[in-house]
């Protein structure tokens, strides 16, 4: 499927969704309580069939997080880029960890570099940092005196 | 003046001038510092060959810097682990972690009773010499297990049941093989198995049979001192260091040395009972021949063909990957001991019908 | 499992095994054309480093003690891992004129990790990457460097 | 004398034990740390702990400048160091649509390939030694040490290199280089067949690997699973065909292919590249053209407002770079997709129910590099 058509499909698939055409991949935007079913409906779907996420990451913009996925269908070579825009406070979104299993590995590092909840995560722990850690330290906010050298 | 003549000039004179008791025990301690001396020049020598062979075969110099050509390398290493603080883990079954080293290096010195050294050279001809040395290095598993268990260490645990079960199974195919040889030769005797080879080394007169035997001895006598591909009881990218983990100092240094102390004693073992042991290489009734091999002395025959079995058993070690425990078993039980099992069973019409030359 | 292949896999087996200890074993006969060992502090005479090879950063001085650092600073803002820090002082200039110029230029050394930024960033090619690479001390404040060396003045016509 | 300390701890109710595999351990080639449940010999189940050596470089490439944060790079795989600067470097030109000259694209590939093989070699030295046997990795080190001669000459670092700047490359070719790697080439010729005589025939490698390991190439895609992992279970995802960077399009060369899945169709797989990386070196190594080797661009470069999305593909697997610029001189945000975080994803999935044996053989095959994983 060629980026137009899939610009196409999205767009009336879903016309309350912002696609967005203008940069290296094609963009939607999906609200957080819709991605659990947005997901499925991303890989289960004959003609879209986005089964490897390929990219999750967040991105802190201060004012809310924005939670980035790089999705890429193995067979008909398509890309596309979901962002789900989260609140800061209470960043919750559900999991993908269940569509695509690469995802729970992603989630927990994005879990405790952001401090966004995965609902519905199998094993939802600390991957990289210390149990006792406080803190989200990838947030643009987060200072940490004894481990970051200001240059 | 050869050793035999030295050493029965010390027994008569001992004899002679002491009561016959105390004449016995001046022997036995005579044996015995022999024997510890024997210890430390094999552990010292075989150490450097393993790390010179090695080395020469991964494009590497080896120890080049202690003494002429690093020849005092392990008695550098071996200085250390003496100084070193032998220590016992919390936790640990005291007298089991302390003991299992011992057992392990007694094990390994008794086994070295039969051998013959050379012409005349042993310290007891035992009849049943070849069952003996069955016997007794099936005990060594006990000291491995006994570390194993005492360290309260999984990987510990792990390594002594792999060994365990690879000893346990291994012991067959070897006994078997073994087994050969004394049909062949019709006693157990190392000295008559010995003398028996003097028109021919037993691995070219036994047919086939005895080279299979041969081959099959030297896989199990690899695997039953623990050497790779069989070192699953250590297995160092799997199990750290297995049964050892938790040893340090001297006490490792004793399960090091009893582990190229075993290395020594199964390929004389090998060499004794297929390469003629002491016995020159001679061919049937070629006199001529058979004189000018005479002149080598019988000592450097025997040393001569013990290190080229531990050399090839090193080679293996240097080449071959290590197997997995369902693999090791496997080897065994459907290929090494059936094929043994057949063996001695053509070995035994062989010996029956005479066919041997 | 035939017997035919019992036997077949004895055979390849064996065989692959053979295989492989011919090649250990020709290196065992060959190891003296074969080794590769480099007896490092015995050869240092006849080491050569490749004449590119990034150890540290060094300024250099021509025979009169100059050297063409302006103190422009370039360098220090290039580094991602503040290694550099350089301090200037004015100098007169003969028609009476103020002059920044370098005073000190300060290199720490531990934390370099010789990404050669600084070179490439420096305007009059003050700086090279030197190929030496025994850099230990006992004492990590030695590795701090002062680069320009002592009474050394800037070359004439370097702006 | 009974302790509560004498007994070695299972599980209550079962056979199972835990045990810590790492953060110091030989087989996990460096500061991994693994808790494997086992049963006797199986293994049940394995959890990775990570973290032991995380720089966050992420966090610290958001206050370098653009020009400096590629050196960074080098420090998360280590192995193939300069395929990593390379995703960097392209995703810097591909912000500020900086024309890269044609030298330093062909520099750029022929430097990449042999990081490639300097890094398989030593891959294919730790498979061995995590099966047991030593000497094939110093016959693998010989060949990799002879690359990191030839990088020494060209980039002034072994290991490290930091060749790439945006643009092209920091230094011109040596005038040596084509000489020195050709001499590489031929002898790595003649010493290929060594590799396949002393490890991948050997009846006893070829029974530790196959059929253990194994994932389907359904699961690899799930786990995201890229690179040799991914494509011995018949995935092709080569960024180097799918999404061709400089002059991969030029070049001749197969993506392998694979569909057993297990550990060996994953050794055959890097075995294979390795003869791959070989031509693609001596289809380009006497065509290189001349010219610059590094585009004129600014002192500070100041990438317009956007998302940014490069990737290559390094010995691991494909390596994404997400770069969120606001306009600023340093990038708002950076992520990078390591190839062996997600592969390190699947290692539960494949070693369930094996044996602690192929536990190492397989985290051997999967070509882990710890600090890409923690990053």
């Amino acid at each position: 499927m060629t980026r137009e058509e899939l610009k196409q499909l999205l767009t009336e698939r879903f016309p309350d969704n912002a696609v967005d055409d203008a940069g290296q991949f094609l963009q939607i935007q999906v609200p957080a309580s819709q991605w659990g079913s947005f997901a499925l409906f991303l890989r289960d779907t004959a003609e879209l069939q986005f089964d490897f996420l390929f990219c999750l990451t967040c991105v802190d913009w201060l004012k809310h997080l924005t939670m980035v996925y790089h999705l890429r269908s193995t067979d008909y070579r398509h890309e596309l880029v979901v962002k789900c825009q989260l609140d800061r406070e209470q960043p919750v979104i559900a999991t993908a960890a269940h569509t695509w299993r690469t995802a729970e590995f992603h989630e927990r590092e994005v879990y405790e570099l952001f401090g966004v909840q995965f609902e519905g995560h199998p094993d939802l722990r600390r991957l990289i940092l210390p149990d006792e850690w406080e803190g989200w330290p990838l947030r643009k906010d987060y200072e940490d005196p004894v481990n970051m050298i200001k240059l | 003046m050869s050793f035999e003549t030295l050493a029965n000039w010390v027994h008569n004179w001992l004899y002679e001038t002491l009561h016959p008791t105390v004449a016995l025990l001046v022997e036995f301690a005579i044996v015995g510092v022999l024997i510890i001396g024997l210890f430390a020049v094999l552990g010292l020598v075989l150490v450097m060959m393993e790390r010179k062979v090695s080395s020469w075969m991964q494009l590497r110099l080896g120890p080049n810097r202690i003494g002429p050509w690093g020849w005092f390398q392990t008695v550098a290493d071996t200085l250390k682990l003496i100084v070193k603080e032998g220590m016992t883990p919390n936790n640990v079954d005291k007298l089991l972690f302390n003991m299992a080293p011992m057992l392990v290096i007694v094990v390994s010195m008794v086994i070295m009773a039969p051998i013959m050294f050379a012409k005349g050279i042993q310290i007891w001809d035992i009849n049943i010499g070849v069952l003996f040395v069955a016997a007794v290095s099936s005990l060594s598993i006990i000291g491995v297990l006994m570390a194993g268990w005492a360290s309260n260490n999984k990987y510990s645990l792990l390594g002594a049941m792999r060994s365990g079960a690879q000893i346990v199974s291994y012991e067959l195919s070897a006994g078997l093989s073994i087994l050969v040889i004394v049909v062949l030769t019709g006693s157990l005797k190392m000295s008559d198995i010995v003398m028996a080879q003097a028109d021919g080394w037993w691995l070219f007169k036994g047919h086939v049979p005895a080279i299979i035997a041969f081959v099959i001895f030297i896989i199990a006598a690899t695997a039953e001192t623990n050497r790779a591909p069989f070192d699953l009881a250590e297995a160092e990218s799997e199990l750290t260091a297995g049964f050892h983990t938790e040893y340090s100092g001297m006490k490792f240094a004793l399960f090091f040395l009893a582990e190229y102390v075993n290395i020594f004693v199964v390929c004389a073992i090998g060499a004794t009972l297929f390469l003629g042991g002491w016995m020159p290489f001679h061919i049937g009734n070629w006199e001529g021949f058979n004189h000018v091999m005479d002149y080598i002395p019988s000592s450097v025959w025997f040393f001569g063909k013990t290190f080229l079995l531990i050399f090839v058993i090193m080679w293996f070690r240097w080449t071959f990957p290590r197997l997995r425990i369902d693999q090791l078993l496997s080897l065994e039980w459907k290929y090494l001991l059936p094929i043994s099992m057949f063996n001695i069973l053509l070995v035994t019409i062989i010996a029956l019908a005479g066919w041997h030359f | 499992m035939t017997l035919k292949q019992y036997f077949s896999n004895i055979f390849t087996g064996v065989k692959s095994l053979a295989t492989g200890m011919k090649v250990t074993g020709g290196y065992f006969l060959r190891h003296h054309k074969e080794k590769i060992t480099e007896q490092y502090p015995d050869n240092r005479d006849t080491l050569v480093l490749a004449e590119r090879f990034r150890g540290e950063v060094i300024m250099t001085h021509d025979d009169n003690n100059e050297h063409a650092c302006t103190g422009c600073t370039a360098c220090e803002l290039a580094c991602p891992n503040g290694t550099i820090k350089i301090i200037t002082k004015f100098d007169l200039t003969p028609e009476g004129k103020k002059k920044k110029a370098l005073d000190t230029f300060i290199y720490h050394l531990e934390l370099c990790t010789m990404c050669n930024l600084c070179v490439e960033a420096c305007p009059t090619s003050a700086i090279t990457m030197a190929p030496t690479f025994e850099h230990s001390v006992f004492d990590r404040s030695q590795l701090i460097k002062k680069l320009n060396k002592p009474g050394s003045k800037i070359r004439e016509g370097v702006e | 004398m009974y302790r509560e300390t004498d007994i070695i701890q299972t599980i209550p109710g079962t056979d199972e034990m835990v045990i810590n595999v790492g953060p110091q351990h030989p087989s996990t080639h460096g500061v991994l740390h693994l808790v494997i449940t086992i049963d006797g010999e199986t293994v049940k189940k394995v959890e990775p702990h990570l973290g032991y050596i995380h720089r966050s470089i992420e966090k610290m490439c958001e206050s370098l400048s653009y020009r400096q944060f590629i050196y960074t790079t080098s420090r998360m795989d280590y192995l193939s160091a300069h395929i990593n600067n390379h995703a960097c470097a392209l995703a810097v030109e591909q912000a500020m649509g900086i024309e890269v000259p044609l030298r330093a694209q062909y520099i750029r590939v022929v430097m990449d390939e042999l990081t490639r093989i300097a890094s398989h070699c030593l891959w294919w030295g730790s498979v061995a030694m995590d099966c047991g046997a030593v000497t094939p990795f110093f016959l693998a080190f010989r060949e990799r040490e002879m690359i990191n001669t030839i990088m020494e000459e060209t980039c002034g670092a072994r290991l490290t290199m930091n060749y790439m700047v945006p643009g092209g490359v920091m230094f011109d070719l040596h005038p040596n280089f084509q000489r020195d790697a050709k001499a590489f080439l031929a002898h790595f010729r003649s010493k290929i067949d060594e590799y396949d005589e002393l490890v991948t025939g050997n009846i006893i490698f070829q029974n530790r690997l196959k059929g253990t390991g194994f994932i389907s190439k359904a699961d690899a895609i799930s786990y995201g699973c890229t690179g040799p992992t991914a494509r011995g279970s018949g995935v092709s995802c080569d960024v180097r065909k799918w999404y061709p960077y400089e002059v991969y399009q030029q070049v001749q060369f197969d993506e392998i292919l694979e569909t057993a899945g297990d550990s060996y169709a994953r050794y055959l797989v890097r075995l294979a590249e390795l003869r791959q990386s070989m031509s693609i070196i001596e289809q380009l190594i006497d065509n290189i053209p001349t010219g610059d080797f590094q585009a004129k661009t600014k002192a500070v470069l100041k990438p317009p407002k956007g998302e940014f999305y490069s990737r290559v593909e390094t010995a691991r697997g494909e390596l994404g770079v997400y770069i969120v610029s606001e306009g600023g001189t340093t990038p708002y945000r950076i992520k990078f997709r390591s190839p062996g975080f997600s592969n390190l994803s699947a290692l539960d999935h494949m070693v369930r129910g094996q044996k602690l044996g192929d536990l190492v053989a397989v985290m051997g095959t999967l070509d882990l590099v710890i600090p890409d994983i923690d990053r």
